[in-house]
Parts: C-alpha cells; structure tokens; sequence
C-alpha cells in the first residue's frame, strides 16, 4: 500500500483562509499539538476550529478564528476573557451531541435526533421534530476541511491505533474532514498493526506528520 | 484539612455509601470526584471522556499518562476497566446504563432545575453536564450548602443558565440530604449531628417539608 | 466486580411472548447460534427479529417470529419461499442504514437522516425531511428487548473482544437492548482483556452462557 | 472452465485494469467479486461487512475462520488490512472515502437506474446495494451482456424493484464496455475482439450511442 508520511512544511501548505479545522483533544490529553503549530504557522485567518474541548490547546488566543463549535473553553482565565470577549463567535454545544453530530459527519448520516438540552440554551434556533410519539431537537451533521488528529501509532497507510483515554474524540474527527491530518507518537511500516488493533482504518488518513522528513 | 475540605470528604463519603458492588456511577468535576477515594472497587466509576472502572485518582495531568478523568486529573484504573470514545461514552449515558450520576451545583432549585456550568463572567461551555442530566436518571446533586459568601445555593428557581429542568433527584451537602418530587419540591431526609432544622431553613434558599422519620446524616 | 455467568436455563427463561429480538451475525459468521437455541427451547412465540442478515440462522423456519426488520434473508431456497409466504411481515431494510439505526438505538439517539433508498422500495412509507438544502429520509432508531451477541472472548464482567469479521453488527446489537446475552469461544477471569483491547465495555452485557453452569 | 466462466473472468480481468495502486473499491457479490483475484494488492478491496484489504478468496464459509467477503465466503487479508464493525464500514462508504464499487446486475437502464436486488420469486433483501450505489460516486456493472436465456439486461427502462435511480456510471460485459451519462445515456466505448456493433445492438435492449475513437477491448 502507498505510504501517506509528510513533512511539516507539505502539512503547513494545506492550510488556507476560511477553513474549518477539527481538532481531537480532551483537556491536555490527546491534543495534536504539533499539527496545531502548523496551522499558526501557515498563517491561515478567518478559520472555524470544531473541538469538543479547547481548554488546553489556547486556539482561541491566536486571533486565527473566526468561530468556535466547541463543548468546553476551560477554566483557563485568558479562554474565559476570550469568550466574553465577542472577538469570535462561539457556538457552545453538549458534548455528547457534539461528539454524536461530528461522528454523523464521518458516516455520512446529515442529521440526528436527541433529547438533550431542552429547557436550555442547547436547544436555541435549533428545530424540534416531533416523531413516533416523542420530541426530539434536530441536530446537523458536521463535517470539517480538515481534520487534525492525535494517534498513538500510525503504520504507512494510517491505520491507527490510540492509547488510554487518549482515544477521546479523535477516532471521531478522523473520519469527519475530507483532509485528515495525523500526528503520532510512532510510526510503523504496515503490517505492524494487526488487522484487529486498527482503531481508524487508513482509508480515513490522508496525511501522516513524519518530523524526519 | 480545611474544615472546607473536611466538609466536602463528609460529602463525599456520605454519597459512596449509597452504592452497592456492581453499581455504575459517572462523577462530575468538584466535590463528586472526591467519592471515588471512598467507593469499592466494585462500584465502577465512570468518566465521560472514556473510562469505565477508574479507582484512586492520582493527579496531575501530564499528558503522557494514558489515564485521566473528565476534569484532565490522571487517575489509577480497577481491574477489568475499560477505554473507549466519546461516542461510546456518551452512548452508555444516553442509553440509560449509567444509572447514577453525582454532579456539583452553583444552583439547584425545589423542583430539581440545574445551574451548574456558567455564572456572570464565566461561560466555559456546558461541557457533557447536559448529556449527564439528560440520559441518567438518578442525579444526586453534591454541594457546599452556601456559597463562599454565603449564599444560599438550593433555591426556589435558579438565576443562572440551566444544565436540565427537573434533572436533581437528591442533594447532598454537608448540612443536610434533601429528596426533590418533580412536583411537591424538596423534603429533608437527614441533617448533620448538631444542626438544627432551623439552621438549615435559614441557610436554605427555598421551602421544604421535613420527613417525620428523618435522621442523622 | 460482579460476574454475569449463567447456565443455558438460566437464559432461556429470559424469553417470553411478544419480545422483540436482536440477533448479530452475517452470513455464516459471528451468529449466537447457542442462543438462538434457548429461545426456540423457551417456547416464546409471537417474536420480532431484527437483524442485518439471516441467512444462516433458519429463524424464519421456526414460525415463532411475527415479524423480521432485516436487510438480508439469504439465498436459501427455504428462507426465499418462507419470504414469499406472507406466514409473517418483513420489513426489509438497507444494511448500512440499519446498522445506523441499531446502532442509534444503542446511544439513546432517536434517528437518523439519511440519503440511502431514494426512489427505491426502502424510502415507502418514510417521513422525507428537508434540512439544511438537502432532502433525508427520516429513518428510526431500532431498540428491543433482547440482544443476542456471539463473542470471541468474554471476561466474567462482560467487557467483550471480537475476531476478524465476526464483528460485523455484534458490537452494535450489544448496546440496543434493554438485556444483552452473549455466547463465547472463552470466558476469562476479569483483567485478562486489557482497557485498551475490550471492544464493547462490560456495562452493556447482562448474561454470559456459560456452558459449564 | 466453462465458456461462461471464461467470460465472466474476462470481465473482472478488464475491470482490475481500471485500478492503480492505493485506489480502494468494493466489490458486490457475483461477477464483481472475481476482480480480486486480478488486483494487485496495492489496490485496496473493501467488504462491507467489515475488512478493508483482502487479498487472494479462499473459499469455503467455515464460520471458524477469522476473515470472510460480502458474499460469506473466507478470503485472506493483505499486510495492512483493518477490521471493523458494520457502522464504520458503512461510514467509509456513505461518507464517500470509497471512490468506486462493481456491482452485479438483474437489469440495468440506458440512463444507470439499477436492479440488482429481487426479481420474481426471490426476494432475499436488498443487503448493502442501495447503501454502496448511495454512498459511492463511481459505480462500475459488471455483468454477462445477457440472461441465461438471452435476453438483454441493459434496458431503456429497468423492470424489477430498483437498487437506485441514475447511479451506474459504465457497465462492462463480454462483448462490450458502455459508459451511461444520467440525461444523455449510453455510449459505446469499447467492443470485444470479433464483436461487431451490429451484434452488440441486437444484444442490447436500448439505444445507445458509439464513441468514434471506439477501442477494442
């Protein structure tokens, strides 16, 4: 199979203005940090970030972003300023619908019903159907330009492995954009990871950050 | 230990001894987590960023450990845990498996009504509280019972954004356990050894009827 | 943590009159065949299938199924006359949308938007909803009363693995029902499937067949 | 082998031809599925219940064996080959990571509508065909030119149950290789070695159009 390594400057060229960027990442955990740099560093402004939690990455303090959909900013006092600051819009979303609508975007499904979030600022603008009996509040899918994903190991082809709580939204993100990005701890030549252990199948990565090249 | 923190271990305490061997429990961020240090290892703890079975919580957050909890504090698993997604995650919650949550407040109303993820100039986002009020069904709220200010935090409606409508089932602080009806509002159940019911009236923001049979916490 | 072990008696008196009925299984592969033994043992009747594919299991022989949500009956001649015979409904059913819907049943999500089926039998009867631009059918999530799962290897709490393509709708059907039985190759004691290696976590399993209770 | 069989692996051997190295494409049951064998195995096949990256089929439905295709029969992985659950392979096709599928035919029309599911007397289910003509851009036929008993299968109007409604992109058969454009239909790209035109028109139940740089196959 072909092999899908890259170097940091060929992942800095994918970034553009206008994009929208998913980005796997749970508190400090499972950030891909170094992909993140690549966005800075290509310049790119104007951008949408989707991410279930930007608490440790300060995305938000770049001036990058025009939007956030996000769950979570973190206690972080500069992220709390940032929000109130009205500088980008930010549209807040349970985190479980968040992860829900990402994954629907990596299936090709445009829309879910749940209950979550009636009686609250969850459910604002967004449209309620009533089906078999029960009202539900209608979600979209979301999909992204790129995705950029934090693996544990990837082999030449992409196919993932993830370890720990690690795991968090990033097998979701890599099926999401129609770019995805990877940065991993190791990576393998193929067949180093069993067929069984594969958590994202490489068909879903297109990009894998090799810092020796 | 401050007499703060002796307080919310009391709390904390108080809760572990609801579940039995086998229960599941998802712990929020705050006084909740600290029921972990006192649950057996055979009531699974539950982190919605992907753990089923976590124990003692370590601390830190150095992102090279593989294990941590929804508040990003790295924790020690039981044996026969395991990790998943956030899709996983959230599924088992939503699908009504978990069946006990125990989650902080900085309001909580007679009638159950939540507050507990925005007040004036801080907005981090609802997080999976939102998901946790509406996929499990037993929500015992753990609280200091007054704000540092002294405030009291059970109202007869809340002021801040909601987390749920009518999502508490119980509430306990270091003062007193209440029960929440949907519809009839709050009964106290239990009070600490040495306090009044008159004291906890006056520390409470709402009415509520106390249960003949009630005892000491 | 508790064990979930129990003998074939123990299950079949899970079974009752009217129940809906998930089976996993594709083709030949990864059916609970054991377990669908103790539900024609139990004598219910009046029972709804739902399954990706049937084409092994001969459950529409039985004539204790009222009703069969699937996507496939196989080539067999029996089940095709059985098919034709109208001795009970079937609700047929694109496979990767009703995957979805099984799989949705098991988040607790209500439904999913799909474009699979239009101008085809599968979008009859079907709410179409316009959202975001774009046309969907409107499909339902799928839950029942008991999911009957086949597993490589069990650990007495349940935390399930699954071998190759024996995985097909297994993992999914394991979190649909409100009770889920599974059958294994081996049952180990709990610590001997690492967190990272458990494919469907322990909470969504009630009972383990254990053949030797 | 059979005249038939010889065919029918001249088909697959002319389809394998369309595919350079890291394209995937999921093969259907039948005729597509005999691609495999003339694949190298830098093209990866996907099955929709669950590999990405089998190889050589073995044959034989031993439910003990690991790996087995769409069709129930056991093949063997290639290095670099994933498993995975109906929903995530699903996902790949509907979310259109899956550039390509060859699918089998009962009927197919001059503007791509397809039925490939149920005819008289046998109604098995439509399985994953409406979700792969939904999900996958580029659909390929590949089919014997005609029935059993001779009649065509490429039609102006299909007659069984539809699969889907304008989603063939070409067809190719023993004699013949259309491509089908959704409002103009059918053009003639290719023809078999000794095959005329004229025969091929006989054997074609609509109209179709002729490529003036026309190529053997």
């Amino acid at each position: 199979m072909i092999s899908k390594r890259f170097s940091k400057d060929e992942i800095i060229a994918q970034f553009h203005d206008g994009q929208t960027i998913m980005t796997g990442g749970f508190a400090y955990h499972g950030s891909p940090d170094l992909l993140i740099e690549c966005v800075l560093e290509s310049g790119a402004r104007h951008l949408t970030n989707i991410a279930l939690d930007v608490s440790a990455s300060k995305l938000m303090l770049t001036g990058r972003f025009d939007k956030m959909i996000i769950s979570h900013a973190g206690q972080v006092k500069e992220n709390l300023d940032a929000v109130s600051s009205g500088d980008f819009e930010v549209e807040f979303c349970p985190m479980g619908t968040l992860a829900e609508r990402i994954r629907a975007g990596g299936v090709g499904v445009g829309g879910i019903l749940v209950k979550t979030g009636f009686g609250t600022v969850a459910e604002k603008g967004k449209e309620i159907i009533e089906f078999q009996g029960e009202k539900y509040i209608l979600e979209s899918a979301l999909t992204a330009d790129i995705a950029l994903v934090k693996a544990t190991t990837a082999d030449y082809y992409g196919n993932l492995t993830y370890n720990g709580t690690n795991l968090n939204s990033n097998p979701i993100i890599a099926q999401a954009a129609d770019k995805t990005i990877v940065q991993v701890d190791r990576i393998v030549p193929i067949g180093e990871i069993p067929p069984e252990g594969c958590t994202t199948p490489g068909i879903f990565v297109d990009m894998i950050l090799d810092p020796e090249l | 230990m401050s007499l703060r923190d002796e307080n919310r271990n009391f709390i904390a305490k108080k809760i572990a001894s609801y579940f039995k061997d086998g229960d599941v429990v998802n712990l929020g961020v705050g006084v909740p987590m600290l029921v972990a240090n006192y649950l057996s290892d055979d009531v699974a703890v539950q982190t919605e960023n992907g753990i089923l079975g976590y124990g003692r919580i370590i601390g830190g957050n150095d992102p090279k450990e593989p294990y941590f909890n929804a508040a990003g504090i790295t924790v020690e698993l039981v044996t026969g845990a395991s990790c998943f997604g956030m899709c996983t995650s959230f599924g088992m919650i939503r699908r009504g498996r978990i069946k006990t949550a125990v989650l902080g407040c900085f309001e909580v109303s007679q009638y159950g009504d939540l507050a507990n993820w925005a007040r004036p100039g801080s907005y981090p986002g609802m997080g999976g509280a939102m998901d946790l009020v509406s996929g499990i069904d037993n929500i015992i709220i753990a609280t200091d019972h007054c704000t540092k200010d002294g405030a009291p935090k059970i109202l007869e409606e809340c002021t801040l954004p909601l987390t749920g409508v009518k999502v508490a089932r119980s509430i306990v602080t270091e003062l007193a356990v209440f029960t929440i009806n949907k519809e009839t509002g709050l009964k106290l159940r239990e009070r600490r050894d040495g306090v009044s019911i008159a004291e906890i009236r006056e520390k409470t923001g709402a009415p509520f009827e106390v249960d003949p049979q009630i005892k000491i916490m």
